[in-house]
């Protein structure tokens, strides 16, 4: 009943969704602030990918607000699952009950840092190719996801992650800072645009966009260690249980 | 001077500096454990005092300090509007937040992970609220409003006991249906005007398709409101207030409530030009104010019964700027103002009486006031200041609402009003019956405010006191920030002026 | 578009939306991560015929890879299996 | 039909039934997990209506390539050739958001399971509403 009721409810709102966005035109143009930032991108900014000038720099507020969303996210994770971190050291071994194949691991030396160079590559090259910070940060996060699950004694040492997340951080926002010192706004590029399609060109953009690759990747693979010492805690439990029912 | 950009004082650094702190947290603790404590109140501290210098500035030359992110004047980039209205309130999120942070500068629970995460979670609340209000960006606001919800996730769930899980779990849930809604409202003003600068889209809403402009103001107005705690959608807030640690029930009730009713104002008077718009804001104010009354006065736990109060205030608020007058908005903003304050300061000292009750009932804190004098005096002047007893700030904000309602003849209205502030008294009497003139259970050891939290109480008290006995010490902020929300053709054309 | 293209892009819609309803009507939560994450892959496929290849990338690395693994690890650690 | 009508159903419709099928989930279904899985089903609705808006039949992606520039000789020729990346900007902001989202809400689920053994919504106390 109640589904029933939920159904034709949603379908309702379904349907007026539909009808209100039906009047809007597929595949028609209707850019207004849209063509300027394609014009002036690469023009003014020397960045190839007007993507990446939209989120670095004439929307780049919003990405500095989106990273402090990883960052909290992350925050909020440790906060939430209270991450133990002596228990987590004596019982690393317990992340997987069983050894990954011995394939897996000798393709993970082999693949390991080609995904992280991977990973390098497209945040470097962000302002001139498909990709930047975050899929590039993604990327390296998956990188140590496979170390993580292929070798089980493989641990991230916190500290490096919290350091590289802050430092990372902060040079995002001071780069940012950097331009109202120098009498014009945040955020501002304040270094020559270069040539188009050049690696050296874009101003600050890349500086930012290779910050927040760094952040992203040490925020995701933050998270994802989080999450796997997860698995920690409740075998960690499950041991308690059964020493206290052996005694 | 239209927009300042003073190396020392921007509203940029509103948002900058405590994500630039939120950022360095965790390394200025490796160096010296005590820095995660007093770099965030330094930087709490140089905000307010940044806060008042611009209010002052704004406030004498009457003109709005506007800057642009990364030298793109509007619709371009992304501007930030610091002018008599969101200054205002900017200005009453930023002295609170000082506040905050000094009451829960020795906080019990705090050892050193906690404490990191604690005041990294309360700067980022701070920013995302302040974001909300000075942001000239439709999208912009949707970023902070979510910076906003996740730390207020993280802070409902920040102790290990049962119930907080439980309760940031439907605050996240609602918090999403709110964020889907709010970007759905985006996308479809983003395919009519092709801009997201606010200013710019209330420029042009006339060249909207009238139903797509319906919907997408249905869509916006909902997802705020949830924010805002507006009825029906607002199960989640008493749950949330009560699970948090004490100090956050002050900064949702005057940071996060605060952040979603700006914005829905802000929908409706500046963006938005449908006259509807005023009535429905009436009939959510109406249904959102008796509904949380009605429930306020079954409470059983205090912090619940706080909680629903702070409710009731928004539909209040609510009502008084759905009048649309120059009253109307001067009392709803008086409102504003005096319910971030008082029920910042009942909560400061009611985290203390539900403390050292087991279960947090009302019925536990018998005798408390002989144990804990000025707590319980605190808890006091915060229940005569938000029914509306003089000379405290309340009188005021409820004076004014009243002769709004007087000036526009609605007779029925103010007795509903002054039935409802009857409500109130009943219920906040029975808990100081309780507090004062019951005989204590037994012998209590209880736990007593430390001086910064009696200092944070007492400045909040004297304000309120201030406030009340002599009104035109904010009146004339009050009166330039009516005028500014009302007027949207000088909003448009400041920001265009840059 | 042309006239092949519009037809998978038809076929690949229903497919997801025929994902979309596994993953909320079946009771094995990691099949229905496994649906969400078909969802995640058709989507960035879409994102790209749509002239989004940076939209396309991100889906692809956070939708299928990440958000499936941090809730496989979830339900490893709770109940698999749904129960009324 | 045309093949852009059709396209325009296709599109619309998919992304409008993947927000509904997500809420009918986040509405009526009891189980937490599926719950968070009905989200982040209704974000990708979401994203994927945003990136339809924003193209442009015939036109490329917004990224001035030097084989793009080849082709079209100057910035201004080839930026009349590009999709929207006003959309394609926003949801890249809006995907990791609701990754951040995601990511809380099953650490809440953790949580809770860990303090009731359960993930059924029915037997948690205090979610019912």
């Amino acid at each position: 009943m109640k589904k029933a009721i939920a159904i034709i409810l949603l379908a309702f709102i379904a349907v007026e969704l539909f009808v209100v966005f039906y009047k809007i035109p597929f595949g028609a143009d209707r850019m207004n602030v849209a063509r300027f930032y394609l014009e002036n991108s690469p023009k003014k900014l020397g960045v190839a990918n007007a993507v990446t000038a939209i989120v670095v720099n004439f929307r780049g507020f919003d990405t500095l607000g989106e990273v402090t969303v990883l960052f909290l996210a992350s925050t909020a994770l440790g906060s939430i699952l209270f991450r133990r971190r002596e228990i987590h050291t004596r019982l690393s071994h317990l992340r997987t009950s069983v050894e990954a194949s011995v394939i897996v691991r000798i393709a993970g030396r082999f693949l390991v840092p080609l995904i992280i160079l991977l990973g390098a590559y497209v945040f470097i090259h962000g302002h001139l190719t498909p990709g930047g910070g975050f899929q590039g940060g993604v990327i390296i996060a998956t990188g140590f996801l496979f170390l993580l699950l292929a070798y089980r004694k493989f641990t991230i040492e916190h500290r490096t992650i919290t350091f590289v997340e802050s430092l990372a951080g902060i040079t995002f926002a001071g780069i940012g800072l950097i331009g109202i010192f120098l009498g014009k706004t945040f955020l501002e590029n304040f270094l020559p645009a270069g040539k188009l399609n050049d690696l050296l060109s874009g101003g600050i953009i890349p500086l930012i966009y290779i910050a927040i690759g760094f952040k992203v990747a040490a925020e995701l693979t933050g998270i994802l260690d989080t999450v796997l010492s997860i698995s920690i805690d409740v075998k960690q439990k499950e041991i308690e249980s059964q020493t206290e029912k052996n005694e | 001077m239209v927009a300042t950009n003073h190396i020392l004082v921007t509203p940029i650094y509103f948002i900058a500096l405590p994500l630039f702190f939120a950022f360095l947290l965790p390394l200025l603790g490796k160096i010296y454990k005590s820095f995660i404590r007093i770099v965030p109140g330094l930087m709490f501290a140089y905000l307010a005092w940044m806060a008042v210098v611009l209010l002052l500035y704004v406030y004498k030359t009457g003109n709005p300090v506007i800057v642009k992110i990364a030298g793109w004047a509007p619709p371009i980039g992304i501007d930030l509007v610091f002018d008599q209205f969101t200054g205002f309130i900017a200005t009453v999120i930023a002295i609170l937040g000082f506040l905050v942070w000094m009451y829960s500068y020795l906080f019990k629970k705090v050892e050193f992970d906690n404490a990191l995460k604690y005041f990294l979670l309360l700067m980022l609340i701070y920013a995302g609220s302040i974001g909300v209000v000075i942001t000239g960006d439709l999208f912009n606001q949707f970023v902070f409003l979510e910076i906003t919800g996740i730390s207020a996730y993280a802070l409902t769930a920040f102790y290990r006991g049962r119930d907080g899980a439980e309760a940031a779990f439907k605050y996240l849930l609602i918090g999403s249906f709110a964020s889907t809604f709010v970007l759905l409202g985006i996308l479809l003003i983003y395919t009519q005007l092709g801009t997201l600068n606010m200013a710019d889209i209330a420029r042009n809403i006339d060249k909207m398709d009238p139903t797509i402009k319906v919907i997408a103001f249905i869509l916006l107005f909902t997802g705020f409101g949830i924010e805002a705690e507006m009825f029906p959608l607002n199960g989640w807030a008493p749950d949330a207030y009560s699970q948090s640690p004490g100090p956050i029930g002050a900064v949702f009730a005057s940071m996060t409530s605060k952040a979603g009713l700006y914005a829905l104002i802000r929908l409706s008077f500046t963006i938005f030009d449908f006259s509807s718009a005023n009535e429905l804001l009436f009939i959510m104010g109406i249904l959102t104010l008796v509904f949380a009354e009605g429930i306020a006065l079954r409470q059983e736990k205090i912090k619940r019964m706080l909680a629903y109060s702070s409710i009731g205030q928004i539909g209040l608020i609510m009502i008084a700027f759905s009048f649309n007058t120059y009253l109307g908005v001067f009392a709803g903003i008086f409102l504003m103002l005096n319910h971030a304050l008082v029920k910042s300061l009942l909560f400061f000292s009611a985290s203390f009486l539900a403390y050292n009750s087991p279960h947090k009932y009302i019925k536990d804190i018998q005798g408390f006031a002989r144990y804990m004098p000025v707590t319980a005096l605190m808890f006091g002047i915060g229940v005569f200041a938000i029914i509306g007893f003089p000379p405290f700030s309340g009188f005021w904000s409820k004076f004014y609402l009243l002769s709004a309602m007087a000036e526009k003849n609605f007779v029925i209205l103010i007795i509903l009003v002054l039935s409802v502030s009857l409500i109130e008294l009943v219920y906040y009497f029975r808990v100081l019956h309780k507090l004062y003139f019951a005989e204590p259970t037994g012998e209590y050891q209880p736990h007593t405010p430390r001086w910064n939290a009696m200092l944070a109480m007492v400045l909040l008290a004297l304000i309120i006191i201030a406030i009340g006995v002599y009104p035109d010490l904010v009146t004339g902020f009050i009166g330039k920030a009516a005028h500014a929300i009302m007027d949207k053709t000088t909003y448009i054309n400041s920001v265009f002026s840059i | 578009m042309n006239t092949i293209l519009t037809i998978l892009i038809v076929v690949g819609a229903i497919i997801l939306v025929g994902a979309a309803i596994f993953a909320v009507v079946k009771r094995d939560l990691i099949l229905a991560t496994v649906a969400t994450s078909v969802i995640s892959l058709i989507l960035s496929i879409f994102y790209f015929i749509l002239q989004a290849p940076d939209v396309a990338l991100t889906e692809a690395a956070i939708g299928v890879a990440l958000t499936t693994i941090i809730f496989i690890v979830t339900i490893r650690n709770t109940k698999r299996f749904e129960d009324d | 039909m045309s093949n852009l009508q059709i396209l325009q159903i296709t599109f619309y419709g998919a992304a409008i039934l993947l927000i509904a099928i997500g809420l009918y989930a986040v509405v009526t279904k009891r189980n937490l997990i599926k719950i968070v899985l009905g989200l982040s089903i209704m974000d990708s609705g979401v994203n994927l209506l945003f990136i339809t808006v924003g193209y442009i039949s015939h036109k490329t992606a917004p990224i001035f390539s030097p084989s793009v520039m080849a082709k079209y000789k100057t910035i201004h020729a080839a930026a009349q050739a590009m999709v929207d990346p006003v959309p394609q900007a926003l949801v890249l902001t809006a995907i990791v958001i609701g990754f951040g989202v995601t990511a809380v809400a099953l650490a809440l689920v953790v949580r809770l399971y860990r303090h009731h053994n359960t993930t059924n919504i029915d037997e948690i106390r205090n979610l019912k509403w």
